[in-house]
């Protein structure tokens, strides 16, 4: 079956990974185009994943070792894991690139081996189809992404990562209990079992669980009071892997939620979370949106602005209806790109100009005009203005929130949206209409990368169907969990 | 069936939780930690316990219903890697942060906020 | 057909290139072509649109966008475009960048779409695109006044969708043909309940308010019109307004039975109706008394220009078909004559720079052909008989009479005098009285300017004259014969207007008049020093015109209400919020690992207490 | 049309109504509009005229503020230099047809102020009279006689004040340069200008 | 085509109407006078004032708007006379409403402000300012008392409410518009700047407020437009509320009737300052209007 080649997502970042202390000897230099040969590889077989995914329309089942899978492990990738994985390489492609230029911490090996792990563990999250396997992924990306934000060797950063690290922990740990609790009464680990046989758990226990399982991987996800260390972590991060951060390693989360809260359907209570899910969601909006409204430091300000547009992904994702669901996917993507093009142009500037405060960005419009126009694209598309890619899957989300009768959480949303352009269109003013200084040079790589996504982001604009489409694939993939089942080859064993 | 072990597992959890969230220094609270870990661990391991039974070692007097299920030891493995792994970071990152904040109350280390 | 797509599309390019090849004299002809288009099609399917609309239908994003040109969207686009055709030669002589003709073509796309397209997703969109681009042309010179304009906006738009979502989620459809059916066989059905009716129509209301300016949203107004390139500002209070007011009359038309149905009727009128038009009232009476207390030229013509747009929310409130005729008109009459208003500030501003009537005065020799211009607005917005602005006013004032609506009719009675009172001040605070020596040099406005000028005083006249041609356009959108008469008379149940008649009278008293003068002593040009100062010689120091609060009676006896503002209740409202946004930072984000640890705990409690209740 | 003469004088031909002469005569006559201008102690003296015992009212007298519309010019008591510079400025205001009262000595020679340094001794230098009323403050009787032999000058045409001042205007020029030096106006202005 | 009776007729009302305007002016004086006990000017003295004026030798401008300004006020005049049914002559008033005449006779008052305002003088600007400020203060109750009129007779035409006055008796007859006529006479006060509210052209204040600048044939124009106002509005209240009339006689009673109540009210009361005057418009009179147009819906 030529879908073994899909394994390969996963070993090649896990061999270069060990590989890299192997060719130290190349020097700073070597390591970084090594990492970037790596990604690009990655996102070569992620394409031709995709391709194969989306023109045959049926996901590649891998199976770990050739067991079937309710013993096996086995990684499903459908379309939503097709699409994203593609997603991840992409833009762990576009950090790679970034940081040949930025990184100048020095055990960069040390650097390559993390950025490595953290992109295996996302995309490991995205593509498995058994439950404990992803806490084992979730662990990896939480481990690399705990080292990451030290990398910096800044007393801040060391703060943050503590911060992340206590938090992460209380959350795997309940995520864990939440495993043991489904093993316990189901006997299975793999997620399309699960699927078949929770209709028949015993209430209590099926309600925990799922509650423990969920708000476990909230903590990854950053919905409300539980992305305290969001905001840090971002700041902190050195500018290439916050990008990471904000593009897909949340979404691994929320993919993980949504993935897990349709499977488990059948059980009683199921409603009842969902609610809670909105509700949490709704307060991430808006208690973000609140948070970035006076920030002195830009990095700070966009960190709030991606935790909130991922907490309205997860609004959309916890509606409980297809509608919802395909939003929230198209939402992921767009925000994908939206905040990757922000977070790498203030980066940029970040090392340019020496810092993210906001006086740097004062007339940034004469210093260094493309980047000025590639994140006034970008905040133009973070409002929802129309012609730029999120204006759609906003209006989407808010119309399936309607729909779903959340009638007041979409008002809080749109409230929230409110405060979202005033500050962002304050930061646009400031980079124009104010300051003063002369042209600087913009390096070309960089300058290509910033505008190759704000073209993205127009393009989308414009042209939103073949996204759409692919959205609404992608959205039918988590949401109709029967053909999930039916995907994955069970092998029958008693329960 | 709940077995007295769940017991033990929970109020370990409870007790490294407690630990985090009371004391103000950082190496305690990452010692309540690992004291929750164990507890998830030692959680896991007795939901796979079935009482009467031996050790999963498939030798010739033990079939595989006469054994205790396997698999939750095989995922308590490598769940205690994983604890081993953060503790060690989180140590190494405590270690760093006193280095540059010169004390290890929870309290002083607030440069990030707001 | 893909005509609409051209009427639609042609400005936006034309902007996007008018940015891109940001040289002078490319720019400038790739905006008039862009903004010449519009017209030209718009009269090329005239003969189209009478009998049958023109529809075009678009799928983006899943969403299938429908656009419609019916008698009434090529009314109100002949409308903007014909201001959009003034602005563009306006902006030839005022504006130095491709950044304003990007954003001034962008918003005349956007409100073009606006009257044009029939779905909601559609409206919605072009109506945020208008809204964005407006705000990125005052964002250009003024940042405050550009966020709380886009503030407000951003509201109204947001109220709009989500009375849209609610719209979707109970019709199930988007486009306004199957939402206006499903409305009318919902009135049977109940699906939608009062609450939720009032609900829509007060986001409705809101959304379309802020734009049209109704008083409590008005806030924006004043800054916004005063802080952009004055003569984009013509297109801005000359079309952009009239997207609010093409709004209302989609109430009407969407949810005009149902409202009728849940709301029913007080003392004989609509309730909702009612509603509306004592909204435009009290819009008509506050802004002219705060239009005739302003010191700064375009402060005074932007309250004044809320105060006409209210006359249009006031007629379309009667509710009888003679309101909605009277509206529609004024619709085209405060589009002329409050565009040429603004272009006579444009050439002002570019010609002296300077903004407040103290710094101003006697430029009526120095611009002679801006003052007559200047002096036909004068008279169409005064309501003078032989002008565009009286015949619509004539119309409304039958209209709310007619509807026993005596206490709105009042307000249109003191709006008219105000509006008598702000236009004459501007006459004497800019044109008459005695020139400061710095402004001895200025000269008339640049050609393009003057051109754009006469494009919008014409029609004042032609329609002031000839009222019939406009209001037999509005019969044929009403279907039915609301006002009679021909070209040149207006007849109603209860009272007629013969313009022409009105003109001939006036020639010929005039006629009489310039006889008697010529008969006296021939009059010798007296300089302005040679005044009555009770005697006392008079030399150029002598300041002889009161130019700076000039109504300072008026304010006093104003006293009383001029102590609240709505402005400074927003101002106080936007800081409240702000600090409660940072307080709420401050407390959550503490930056101890310790309380994040205890918002964990807690959220694992209630998943407790919610897993044992 | 007019045209600023030599040294400022201003000279303009006049209206000539050939056919309606007598009628705008008759006209004139009857509506004699009195500049309210009141100098010396005879001001007081006017307002018993338009009450009703005397009532000029009658005769289409009526006091009216502003020079521009005024015909007559009651000059009424003695004339200090100050006074005279705000007279003839609202004189040379007044339009053509206009007539100057003299009410009492004191603008004929000085009266009783007749060696005084700041009067004002012969009017007439300065500005055209057309009837001077004897008496110091005459009596309202005498103010009427006065207004009645106006009125009777005017009928006859020979109360051309008007016309003398603007033929022999150098003559005046002179005189009142020579009392208040040359320029006064911009002068005098200049002095308020302080208070402005 | 052209009506030459009509073209007579408009001749004939313009001439009767210039004449009885002076008049009107002469009966004003000669009545002030009359209460004041004393003898008045002759009836005709205005017109003997207006022809002096028309005589004077030479006349000043400042500026073309400055001639342009009494014209126009002397040509809005004469317009809105063709538009009022003069007794049995319905001139033009066919062709327009209520509403136009009513807009009509506020148009003179435009252009005296231009001419006044061109005039670069400090009292005529302040002039102007009282003269606007009257006529915003007066808007209101003039408003109401029109409203209140129409919706009782339910039509605009001028020719109509007549007949129906005709038919049914006087306005005044009925009690709320015994309340609207009340409101519109003090409006008329206002209008014929008449002594309470002659704030406009406060002699003694601002001498002659806008016409303080205005003389010889500038000044006869505005005298000959003040007449020509005086007739068209005692007619139009005449029109309104008294009936109209079946012949010029009649009507010129009733005008001279309502100029006498004008007069007497003049000759007591003392002069309002300009904001007292824009409170009172707003207090009683609007009340009485509020009251008259609730009656009459």
């Amino acid at each position: 079956m030529n879908g073994q080649y899909a394994s390969l997502l996963i070993a090649l970042p896990l061999l270069s990974a060990f590989f890299v202390p192997l060719i130290k000897g190349l020097g700073e230099r070597g390591i970084k185009y090594y990492l970037a040969v790596i990604t690009a590889l990655q996102t070569g077989i992620a394409a031709w994943v995709f391709q194969q995914v989306y023109s045959t329309g049926k996901p590649i089942i891998v199976m770990a070792g050739g067991w079937k899978p309710p013993v096996g492990i086995n990684l499903y990738i459908g379309h939503f894991a097709a699409l994203f994985v593609l997603i991840v390489a992409v833009v762990s492609f576009f950090t790679a690139v970034f940081s040949i230029w930025s990184m100048k911490v020095q055990p960069i090996d040390k650097y390559a081996m993390l950025f490595l792990l953290l992109m295996l563990g996302a995309t490991g999250m995205i593509a498995t189809g058994d439950i404990f396997n992803l806490f084992v992924f979730m662990e990896i990306t939480a481990i690399s992404a705990y080292a990451l934000t030290a990398y910096n060797k800044t007393g801040e950063a060391a703060e943050a990562s503590l911060k992340y690290m206590i938090l992460g922990g209380i959350g795997s740990s309940f995520f864990l209990i939440g495993v043991a609790l489904i093993y316990g009464s189901l006997g299975t680990l793999n997620m399309a079992q699960i699927a078949q046989l929770a209709g028949n758990m015993n209430p209590t226990v099926a309600q925990v669980g799922l509650a423990l399982i969920v708000f476990g991987l909230a903590v990854e996800a950053e919905l409300f009071p539980l992305n305290a260390w969001a905001p840090d972590a971002y700041q902190a991060a050195p500018h290439a892997i916050t990008v990471m951060f904000s593009a897909f390693v949340v979404k691994a989360g929320l993919y993980a939620t949504a993935r897990l809260l349709y499977l488990m359907q059948a059980v009683g209570s199921w409603h009842d979370v969902l609610k809670l899910l909105v509700a949490m969601a709704t307060l991430t909006v808006v208690v973000a949106e609140f948070a970035a409204l006076r920030q002195k430091d830009v990095k700070r300000m966009i960190a709030y602005s991606s935790i909130s547009q991922v907490g309205m992904i997860a609004f959309a994702l916890a509606l409980g209806s297809q509608a919802g669901v395909d939003a929230g996917v198209f939402h992921m993507v767009n925000h994908a790109v939206v905040k990757a093009l922000l977070f790498l142009g203030v980066g940029y500037v970040g090392i340019k100009l020496g810092g993210t405060a906001m006086e740097n960005f004062q007339g940034l419009g004469k210093r260094m005009p493309l980047t000025a126009f590639a994140l006034t694209i970008g905040s133009l598309a973070a409002v929802g203005i129309p012609l730029f890619n999120i204006f759609w899957s906003k209006v989407r989300i808010l119309i399936a929130g309607v729909e779903a009768g959340y009638t007041w959480g979409v008002a809080l949303i749109l409230g929230a949206s409110v405060v979202e352009a005033v500050y962002y269109l304050r930061f646009i003013h400031a980079m124009w209409f104010a300051g003063e200084g002369e042209r600087m040079r913009e390096g070309l790589a960089i300058s290509l990368i910033l505008l190759l996504l704000a073209a993205l982001v127009i393009v989308i604009g414009i042209y939103p169907d073949y996204i759409w489409s692919l959205a609404q694939k992608a959205g039918s993939d988590i949401f109709n969990v029967g053909q999930y089942i039916k995907n994955v080859p069970l092998m029958e064993v008693g329960a | 069936m709940i077995s007295v072990y769940y017991f033990g597992a929970i109020s370990l959890i409870l007790i490294g939780l407690y630990a985090v969230l009371v004391k103000k220094n950082v190496l305690k609270m990452l010692i309540g930690l690992s004291i929750m870990e164990t507890g998830v661990n030692l959680l896991l391991v007795s939901i796979g316990y079935i009482s009467g039974r031996s050790a999963p070692i498939l030798s010739e007097g033990i079939g595989p219903n006469q054994a205790v299920d396997p698999i939750p030891q095989a995922l308590v493995l490598t769940a205690i890697v994983i604890g081993v792994a953060t503790t060690a970071m989180a140590l190494s990152v405590a270690i760093i942060l006193y280095g540059k904040y010169g004390t290890l109350n929870v309290e002083e280390i607030r440069r990030l906020r707001g | 057909m893909n005509e609409i797509l051209i009427i639609l599309f042609t400005p936006l390019l034309a902007g996007v290139l008018a940015w891109a090849f940001d040289f002078r004299g490319v720019r400038e002809v790739i905006g008039l072509i862009g903004a010449a288009v519009p017209l030209a099609y718009l009269v090329k399917l005239y003969p189209a649109v009478i009998e049958k609309p023109v529809d075009y239908a678009l799928t983006v994003g899943g969403f299938t966008l429908q656009f419609q040109l019916g008698t009434m969207s090529w009314y109100f686009a002949a409308v903007a475009s014909l201001v959009g055709l003034a602005m563009a030669f306006g902006l030839v002589a005022t504006s130095r960048s491709g950044y304003d003709w990007l954003f001034a073509l962008m918003s005349f796309t956007g409100v073009l779409g606006v009257f044009l397209s029939q779905d909601f997703i559609g409206f919605f969109l072009l109506w945020e695109l208008m809204t964005f681009a407006s705000f990125m042309m005052v964002l250009k010179r003024n940042r405050h006044e550009s966020l709380k304009y886009f503030v407000l906006s951003v509201i109204g738009a947001y109220a709009m969708l989500l009375a849209i979502g609610i719209l979707y989620a109970r019709t199930g459809a988007l486009d306004f043909e199957t939402i206006r059916q499903a409305l009318i066989i919902d009135v049977s059905l109940g699906t939608i309940g009062k609450g939720e009716t009032i609900l829509l129509f007060t986001l409705f209301l809101t959304a379309f308010g802020v734009k049209a300016g109704a008083v409590p949203l008005h806030v924006w107004a004043p800054g916004a019109y005063s802080e952009t390139d004055q003569s984009y500002t013509a297109f801005f209070s000359g079309a952009l307004s009239k997207a609010g007011v093409y709004g209302i009359l989609l109430i009407y038309m969407l949810m005009g039975y149902k409202l009728y149905a849940e709301l029913g009727t007080f003392h004989g009128h609509l309730t909702f109706a009612y509603v509306i038009a004592w909204i435009g009232a009290i819009t008509v009476v506050v802004a002219s008394f705060l239009a005739v207390l302003q010191e700064d030229i375009r402060k005074l013509f932007a309250y004044s220009s809320v105060g006409q747009v209210g006359y249009i929310l006031l007629a379309f409130g009667v509710g009888s078909p003679l309101g909605f005729a009277g509206g529609l008109f004024h619709v085209l009459s405060h589009a002329i004559f409050k565009g040429l208003f603004w272009l006579v500030t444009a050439a002002i501003i570019l010609q002296t720079g300077r903004t407040r009537f103290r710094d101003m005065g006697g430029l009526a020799e120095k611009m002679p052909f801006t003052f007559a211009m200047g002096l036909i607005a004068v008279l169409s917005l005064a309501g003078i008989p032989p002008m565009a602005g009286f015949a619509s006013k004539w119309l409304i004032y039958e209209a709310a009479i007619q509807a026993h609506m005596p206490l709105v009719a009042g307000a249109i009675f003191l709006g008219s005098g105000l509006a008598f009172a702000y236009v004459v001040r501007f006459l004497y605070g800019v044109w008459f009285g005695q020139r400061p020596s710095e402004l001895e040099d200025v000269k008339e406005a640049p050609l393009p300017l003057l051109l754009a000028m006469t494009i919008l005083a014409i029609p004042n006249l032609v329609f002031g004259v000839a009222p019939g041609v406009v209001t037999g356009y509005i019969n044929r959108i009403l279907m039915g014969d609301v006002v009679g008469g021909d070209y040149y008379r207006l007849v109603t149940q209860t009272g007629t207007y013969n313009a022409l008649l009105v003109s001939t009278a006036l020639v010929i008293g005039l006629a009489i008049a310039g006889l008697v003068y010529l008969y006296g002593a021939k009059a010798r040009r007296v300089p302005v020093t040679d005044t009555y100062q009770s005697g006392n010689p008079v030399t150029e120091e002598f300041n002889l015109s009161i130019r700076r609060n000039f109504y300072r009676p008026l304010a006093e006896a104003l006293e009383f209400w001029l102590r609240y503002s709505w402005d400074r209740f927003y101002e106080r409202l936007a800081k409240l919020s702000e600090d409660f946004a940072d307080a709420l930072r401050q407390a959550f984000y503490n930056g101890n690992v310790q309380s994040y640890s205890w918002y964990l705990a807690i959220v694992l409690l209630i998943l407790a207490l919610w897993g044992v209740l | 049309m007019s045209e600023i003469g030599n040294d400022g004088v201003i000279s303009y031909e006049l209206k000539e109504f050939k056919l309606f002469e007598p009628l705008f005569k008759w006209a004139r006559k009857k509506s004699l509009w009195i500049v309210a201008f009141c100098t010396g102690c005879g001001g007081i003296e006017i307002p018993p005229l338009a009450t009703a015992r005397y009532d000029f009212e009658r005769f289409g007298i009526m006091p009216n503020p502003s020079p521009r519309m005024g015909d007559l010019f009651l000059i009424t008591g003695y004339v200090t230099p100050k006074t005279l510079k705000r007279i003839i400025i609202t004189y040379e205001m007044m339009q053509d047809p206009k007539y100057i009262l003299a009410h009492g000595s004191c603008p004929i020679n000085g009266g009783v102020y007749w060696d005084s340094y700041n009067v004002v001794k012969q009017l007439d230098r300065y500005i055209p009279v057309d009837v001077a009323i004897a008496g110091c403050m005459p009596r309202p009787e005498a103010v009427m006689d006065g207004i009645m032999e106006m009125m009777r000058r005017i009928e006859d045409g020979t109360a051309d004040g008007w016309k003398r001042y603007r033929e022999n205007y150098e003559y005046y020029r002179r005189n009142q340069d020579e009392l208040f030096g040359e320029g006064w106006r911009e002068k005098e202005a200049r002095r308020w200008l302080a208070w402005i | 085509m052209i009506d030459w009776k009509l073209i007579l007729e408009v001749i004939g009302i313009l001439l009767y109407a210039t004449f009885m305007g002076f008049i009107f002016m002469g009966i004003e004086r000669k009545a002030m006078a009359r209460i004041q006990r004393r003898v008045g000017p002759p009836l005709y003295q205005p017109i003997i004032d207006t022809l002096k004026l028309l005589g004077k030798k030479e006349s000043i401008s400042h500026g073309f708007i400055y001639d342009f300004g009494p014209v126009f006020a002397l040509g809005a005049s004469i317009a809105a006379l063709l538009f009022i049914p003069i007794a049995n002559f319905q001139l033009f008033s066919s062709n327009a409403d209520l509403i136009v005449v009513a807009y009509l006779l506020e148009v003179p008052m435009l252009g005296i402000m231009l001419g006044a305002m061109s005039s670069g003088n400090p009292f005529s600007a302040v002039g102007v300012q009282r003269g606007l400020l009257t006529m915003v203060a007066m808007q209101l109750p003039y408003g109401l008392a029109l409203i209140a009129l129409i919706q009782h007779w339910g039509t605009f035409k001028l020719s109509e409410i007549v007949a129906l006055q005709g038919a049914q008796g006087w306005s005044v007859t009925v009690p709320a518009l015994l309340i609207a006529m009340i409101v519109f006479d003090i409006v008329f006060q206002a209008m014929l700047g008449l002594e309470p509210f002659d704030i406009i052209t406060a002699p003694a204040e601002i001498s002659m407020g806008p016409m303080v600048e205005y003389g010889g044939k500038h000044a006869a124009i505005l005298f000959t437009q003040h007449a020509v106002q005086i007739f068209a509005e005692t007619a139009f209240f005449a029109v309104l509320f008294l009936g109209g009339a079946s012949n010029l006689l009649e009507l010129l009673i009733k005008q001279i009737a309502v100029l006498f109540i004008a007069i007497f009210v003049a000759s007591i009361y003392p002069r309002f300052t300009i904001d007292q005057a824009a409170k009172f418009f707003w207090k009683w009179p609007t009340i009485l209007g509020i009251i008259a147009v609730l009656l009459t819906v």
